[in-house]
């Protein structure tokens, strides 16, 4: 499905997140990570957010469950999840949504479990939180879902400490926990990084069968734009911690309107359709440093298609043939073939 | 002769353990591997993490001494050689390393850096150094006013071009890259692949280009190996991989990476399972664990290296005898 | 476990044989009996002792012999400073006191420091937190000698000419007979011991928090931190359920590092507040040349050290299940 | 190359810690004045052991209650009889006086009897009152009369070695922090410890540090045996409390037998070398010091060889076909500056506060004047009232502790690689 703002308002939106802007106080003054960032998430939908190391989609994520060292950290704007604004809410609130009704999952499985408790105990703790299932009753649901997440030989995994399993099976003991408590919407922060191909493929798919069994909205963040393809119907492109597009996945990656989301899209070998020694398409120069942003358009420098007013102007984002872009001169627009 | 060939190189890392710290056992990282690279071309070693395939560049290059086997270089066998003996190679092979962020010396700048090497292997008169460190500056893509800059105060990219140019300085013949842009933005990713392979067709270079992700080798190399668990399973043409692929090991690898189209995009491929533990291979055909194709013959004979005519060998007993039946 | 357990043991013994080594042979390097009695004694009676002693026995031979010594906590011979007494005597009427003095300091210090290692762990960064570790800071800079002068004077003399109430003694004055248990604990412990107590937990307590904090400071910084957060864990459980069991690692070896010196005493609470300690009784033996004790005394010492060493890495198993299944 | 390491990242973060800078500073002007002292006798060992004034002397610009300054001025009348005694004997008295710590050269022998007559007159006066205490608490014109006889006994006292002197500057620090049971100024003990301090601090640093980092070395890269001797030679070491080797030490240095040998060896060269008895050098407790300090740095160094050896950079390097040594010095060694500069701070510290105990156990520095020595002697003075010289030895040592404790947390902070 693809996006418009008339879902804004309507009851189907889990999340939504307005010109979210996170800023962190360090000793060299204020920077900010994460700058006017809105997007929407509807109930079922698997997004993707994706960009390079260092564009604010870790912050962005990490903002939405507030898991930012509070005394550095400053936001602004508002997450709206479920008629309440989650910046504004005490932290005793954010502890009954956390886990609850926003689950998260991790980038390194390996040290992403407590080293010195059980499996069984990990998965407990969730469900005593939020539930108010007796012991055994909490036994038999972490078993459960053990076996939802394909665990093989869950009673006895249960009672197993993090070490003695492999890294994909950790990813998937962190699922359960995720799962525990059937969210409404669960954070996935490069699931599959730190996994090899096989095993990303394994996650994949049990997140995909997951979230049509349970009708979690998933917000996918990653810097691979395979495993977007490969799971998402729909697309957030960060830039230098703003977002500079967002579009239905199949809009994205066949008709890409931002020039970095372009860029970025051409700078991927392809798989059984090249010529032999054929170069890449690549983006030329560096992402800008938090703390040197250019007042213009901050794609401008590295930027084909640049002209004077991206230098001088920055571009508000804006709804350019049914998808948000960022950019005052889109791909394929008539201001762009003007120029 | 080929220009760089291996036969049958075998590294085990002891384990030790018991009361005693007695060697108990062995990660057989690298099981039997035989290998030859023709001058100019480039090999890719492709497998999952664990398999072996640093192990293997690093034994290549005599990081790693082999536990058996030889390792031979323009016809001179490197891998039995000393200390001092060994010198005149080091400049003709080079390594570059995975992690730009750990594989430069965090305490030297570029030109102290690239000095030393030269300076080291005497590759320019004294008067020229100065000039030669500009150039290799430019080879690969670095302003020359970097020159007195630390590590730190480059990006991940242009570290890894300084990597690069580390092992130009010596006019090497050839290349081990061990995951040289695994660690890198996609866009970086390809500033880096674009630069070797303009670099490998300017000094003629032969490489072995170990990676992870088959569309890099795919794109960058000529040949490949699929490693799996310290064992060669496949040796096929990168040309036209789609087709060629029969193992079926490597013929799962290709179908879980992802596309990058979603209308193309097809039920997911699962290989289900995990790899085993090097430390206790399993007696038969290492992939055996995973395989859809496993017969009870797999699970305790392992499959020999069977050529299917230009240049591809296949290490799988049913795919073998399935071809040859017809 | 037993295995890594055994080899721990079996690690240590070359280091307890390389102890004793040490020592005797640094306690030879000038005569000891020639240097006790030298000015006083003729030569025949030098001998005589050195005989007795078997000082006269080739290196070996007594190294084995006082290694036997040292196993079976067998210390026979007499001490040159207190005539009639043998060494075994003066340690045993030592220990006690000694651990009287430690023992409540060192649960009292780990415990007062570790609560405000949380709380500085609770409230990190705010000014809560930048006040203790200030003050810790501060409190580590003066000498611990000045804790105990001043201590002292501030516990007996001003506090009596203050307010009249003097409950600590400002030496050790012997007992009045045989105290019983109960006497011992209710009016002998607080009148002599609970001053040197408090003072030493003060020393302590700037070093030990900050060691803490430093643990709480490195826990909270791990993923699984980040994972119990995002389940929905309040930050009273993440401190006290997450962060205190996986800290329990470094707090036990820590602890468990202290406990030679329970039994060495705090050297100088000791000999200020003559407390009739093991710390005391060796500086006397030093300072007078008392050559047995001297030699006893330091092979215990590193022989409780050792087994506290043993008794961490126990308690490492105990405690690291990555420890104790492997 | 100094353009280089202002540009440097580390150095611009060292001049943000504003601390740190500050503590630098300190620890600057600690240096300075030992260096003053080993060059330039800005305090001599003989200064600190003279007696410069009357005994008890109390500092900081304080008086003590009038009882016990009389004593004082009891104690200084007696002094300056027996000198006057001495005086019409002796030949040599402006020395004799000086030795006292009384300051004659500007008066002629005859002004100063009589200003000395003068002053015992008063001072006997004074002596007659019995409960003198109790007089000046209940005030009334006895008191003032007591108080006004009291202040003309200081003011003659006080021009014996102030009026006219040229050195009253000098003379006002010398008693500015009092005198203690022998008269011997507190300000110039405590000063003259700073060299004792740096020069303990300094040397068992280097050499500790020195030690450690050669034996990590070789132990981290080259493993096998080399590995096995110093693991077990540190964890030997280490497993002996510190306190009880270093006591273990100080008996092998006690009697002079060690000097002996070493001064039989070398044909008496050694004793020429270190210039007296190497007990009442700093020697002993810095070797001490030194054999118990150096496993820190050695396990740390030996552990950060260990994982170096592995590292990318290290690999590099040996790929290029750089031989062992150049691996060492030139890529491993320069990456554990930082944990040296930092165990070097550590230990500078520890070494500190360690001289003071040791010297307080009687096993440290003979000759001169420490710290440990001066709150050691001032165990009894504080059961009186008198903080003197417990206080300045504190404070002293309280600087330069703090400074270094700030400035290598700073220095952890700053160098941390990961930062880098």
């Amino acid at each position: 499905m693809s996006d418009d703002k008339t879902t804004q308002n309507s009851p189907q939106t889990v999340l939504s997140v307005q010109d979210l802007c996170t800023s962190f106080r360090t000793d060299d003054g204020l920077i900010n990570a994460v700058k006017n960032v809105s997007f929407e998430l509807a109930a079922g939908e698997f997004v993707g957010l994706v960009g390079e190391s260092g564009c604010g989609k870790s912050v962005t994520s990490k903002s939405i469950m507030r898991l930012l060292p509070d005394h550095i950290t400053e936001y602004s704007g508002a997450i709206e999840f479920g008629g309440t604004n989650l910046l504004e809410l005490p932290e005793k609130g954010m502890q009954e949504i956390r886990g609850n009704r926003i689950a998260m999952i991790f980038q390194e499985p390996m040290t992403a479990l407590n080293p010195v408790f059980t499996i069984g105990w990990q998965l407990n703790e969730a469900l005593l939180y939020h539930t108010k299932l007796g012991k055994a009753e909490r036994r038999d649901r972490a078993i459960e879902l053990l076996k939802m997440v394909e665990i093989p030989l869950p009673e006895q995994r249960y009672d197993e400490y993090p070490h003695q399993l492999s890294g994909g099976m950790r990813q998937r003991v962190l699922i359960a926990i995720a799962l525990a408590c059937e969210p409404e919407l669960l954070i996935a922060d490069e699931p599959t990084t730190a996994l090899d191909v096989t095993i990303q493929a394994q996650i994949l798919k049990l997140m995909r069968d997951l979230q049509e069994k349970t009708n979690t909205a998933i917000l996918l963040i990653t810097h691979d734009l395979g495993v977007v393809a490969q799971t998402c119907s729909r697309v957030v492109v960060m830039y230098a911690g703003q977002v500079v597009e967002q579009a239905s996945s199949s809009d994205l990656f066949h008709r890409p309107r931002h020039p970095y989301s372009k860029a970025l899209l051409e700078s991927i070998p392809r798989s059984g359709k090249k010529k032999k020694g054929q170069r890449l398409a690549t983006i030329p120069g560096l992402v800008p440093t938090l703390q040197m942003m250019p007042s213009g358009c901050r794609f401008a420098d590295r930027c084909d298609y640049k002209q004077d007013r991206c230098v001088d102007e920055q571009p508000e984002i804006g709804l350019t043939e049914e998808r948000l872009v960022r950019c005052h001169f889109p791909v394929g627009s008539a201001e762009a073939s003007e120029a | 002769m080929s220009f760089v060939k291996a036969e049958d190189l075998v590294k085990h890392f002891p384990i030790r353990g018991g009361v005693f710290s007695r060697i108990v056992g062995a990660v057989h990282a690298v099981n039997g591997v035989s290998l030859q690279i023709e001058k100019g071309e480039t090999l890719g070693v492709i497998g999952e993490s664990g398999c072996g395939k640093s192990t293997l560049g690093k034994t290549i290059i005599r990081l790693l001494q082999p536990t058996a086997g030889s390792v031979w270089f323009d016809g001179t066998m490197t891998s039995a050689l000393s200390h001092n003996d060994l010198m005149p190679f080091r400049r003709r092979m080079q390594f570059i390393f995975q992690d730009p962020y750990s594989s430069l010396n965090p305490r030297m700048t570029a030109s102290q850096m690239l000095t030393e090497v030269i300076r080291f292997h005497d590759i320019v008169p004294v008067g020229e150094r100065k000039k030669y460190v500009d150039e290799l500056l430019e080879t690969v893509q670095l302003r020359p006013e970097y020159r007195n800059r630390y590590p730190h105060e480059f990006s991940g990219g242009q570290r890894q071009r300084l990597n690069i140019a580390r092992a130009l300085a010596v006019k090497p013949e050839f290349i081990i890259a061990d995951e040289p842009v695994s660690a890198l933005d996609v866009s970086v990713q390809a500033q880096i692949l674009n630069l070797l392979m303009d670099l490998r067709e300017q000094f003629g270079l032969t490489m072995m280009f170990i990676s992870h992700d088959l569309k890099v080798v795919e794109h960058f190399c000529d040949r490949m190996i699929v490693m799996y668990l310290g064992s060669v399973m496949e040796r096929v043409s990168c040309d036209n991989i789609y087709e060629d692929v029969r193992h079926p090991y490597t013929k799962a690898l290709l179908r879980s990476n992802p596309i990058n189209d979603p209308d193309e995009q097809t039920e997911l491929f699962i290989l289900e399972g995990e790899v085993p533990s090097p430390r206790d291979p399993p007696p038969g055909c290492p992939f055996a664990s995973r395989c859809e194709l496993v017969e009870d013959a797999c699970r305790s004979t392992q499959p020999e290296l069977v050529t299917l005519g230009e240049g591809q060998q296949i290490a799988c007993d049913p795919v073998v005898r399935k071809l040859r039946e017809g | 476990m037993w295995a890594y357990v055994t080899r721990r043991i079996l690690y240590n013994v070359p280091v307890f044989l390389g102890i004793v080594l040490f020592v005797m042979l640094a306690l030879r390097v000038r005569d000891p009996v020639n240097s006790h009695l030298g000015k006083v004694k003729s030569e025949q009676e030098i001998k005589q002792l050195r005989k007795e002693m078997g000082l006269d026995r080739p290196f070996h031979i007594q190294y084995f012999s006082f290694l036997g010594d040292v196993c079976t906590l067998n210390f026979d011979d007499e001490c040159w400073d207190h005539p009639g007494r043998s060494v075994g005597e003066v340690m045993g009427e030592s220990i006690g006191p000694s651990l009287a003095l430690t023992l409540p300091a060192l649960v009292l210090t780990t415990l007062i420091s570790v609560s405000i290692s949380l709380v500085s762990a609770w409230f990190r960064g705010r000014w809560m937190d930048k006040a203790l570790v200030i003050t810790a800071v501060l409190g580590m800079s003066v000498s611990f000698l000045v804790y105990i002068v001043v201590g002292q004077y501030m516990g007996t003399t001003w506090l009596k000419e203050h307010t009249g109430f003097a409950p600590f003694a400002v030496s050790f004055g012997g007992y009045d007979g045989e105290p019983t248990a109960m006497e011992m604990l209710l009016e002998v412990w607080p009148h002599y011991y609970l001053l040197p107590v408090l003072i030493s937990v003060i020393v302590a307590m700037g070093y030990d928090t900050r060691f803490y904090r430093a643990v709480m400071v490195e826990e909270s910084a791990r993923d699984y931190i980040t994972t119990a957060r995002a389940k929905g864990a309040s930050r009273v459980k993440v401190l006290f359920v997450h962060m205190l069991k996986n800290a329990m690692i470094p707090i036990i070896t820590r602890v468990v590092i202290t406990i030679p010196f329970l039994i060495t005493g705090s050297f100088l609470l000791e000999s200020y507040f003559g407390i009739p300690g093991m710390g005391r009784e060796l500086l006397t033996a030093v300072n007078h040349g008392d050559f047995p004790v001297v030699q006893a005394f330091t092979a215990v010492f590193a022989l409780v050290y050792i087994l506290s060493n043993l008794l961490t890495d126990v308690l490492y198993a105990v405690f690291d299940p990555r420890v104790r299944l492997s | 190359m100094m353009q280089r390491l202002l540009n440097s990242r580390s150095f611009r973060k060292y001049w943000k810690h504003k601390p740190a800078v500050v503590s630098s500073i300190i620890i600057a002007g600690y240096v300075i004045v030992s260096l003053a002292i080993v060059f330039g006798d800005l305090v001599t060992i003989e200064n600190c052991e003279q007696r410069v004034a009357p005994k008890e002397l109390p500092g900081f610009g304080l008086l003590p209650v009038v009882s016990e300054e009389l004593n004082a001025q009891e104690e200084y009348v007696n002094e300056i009889d027996r000198l006057l005694q001495k005086q019409r004997k002796n030949p040599d008295t402006e020395e004799k006086c000086r030795y006292m710590g009384l300051e004659v050269v500007d008066r002629p022998p005859e002004q100063l009897e009589k200003e000395i007559e003068e002053y015992f007159a008063v001072a006997d006066q004074l002596y007659q009152i019995d409960d003198i205490d109790d007089i000046v608490a209940e005030g009334g014109s006895e008191a003032q009369d007591i108080l006004s006889k009291l202040t003309k006994a200081r003011e003659i006292q006080r021009g014996f070695y102030t009026a006219e002197s040229q050195d009253a500057l000098a003379r006002k620090l010398q008693l500015s922090l009092g005198t203690d049971r022998q008269g011997r100024s507190i300000f110039l003990r405590a000063v003259y410890s700073i060299k004792v301090a740096i020069t303990v601090g300094f040397v068992t640093g280097i050499l500790a540090v020195g030690i450690g980092t050669i034996l990590g070395l070789i132990a981290g890269y080259s493993g096998g045996w080399a590995d096995a001797l110093v693991t077990w030679l540190y964890s030997t070491f280490a497993s002996i409390p510190n306190i009880v080797l270093l006591m273990v030490l100080a008996w092998v240095f006690q009697g002079g037998e060690v000097d002996k040998w070493l001064n039989d060896l070398t044909n008496n060269y050694f004793e020429k070398l270190i210039g007296g008895a190497l007990e009442e050098t700093l020697i002993p407790v810095i070797i001490a010091f030194s054999a118990t300090y150096w496993i820190g740095p050695c396990r740390i160094i030996r552990g950060e060889t260990l994982k170096l050896r592995e590292s990318e950079y290290v690999q590099a390097a040996r790929v290029m076909g750089f031989s062992r040594f150049r691996v060492l010095f030139r890529h491993i060694l320069p990456n554990l500056s930082h944990l040296m500069l930092i165990n070097f701070s550590l230990l500078f510290i520890g070494a500190i506060k360690s001289e003071v105990i040791l010297s307080f156990l009687g096993l440290g520095v003979q000759r001169g004047a420490s710290w440990g020595k001066m709150i050691d002697a001032s165990k009894s003075d504080v059961a009186n009232g008198m903080f003197w010289q417990i206080g300045a030895a504190t404070a002293f040592m309280f600087g330069l502790v703090l400074a270094f404790n700030i400035l290598s947390d700073a220095l952890q902070d700053i160098l941390d690689p990961k930062h880098v």
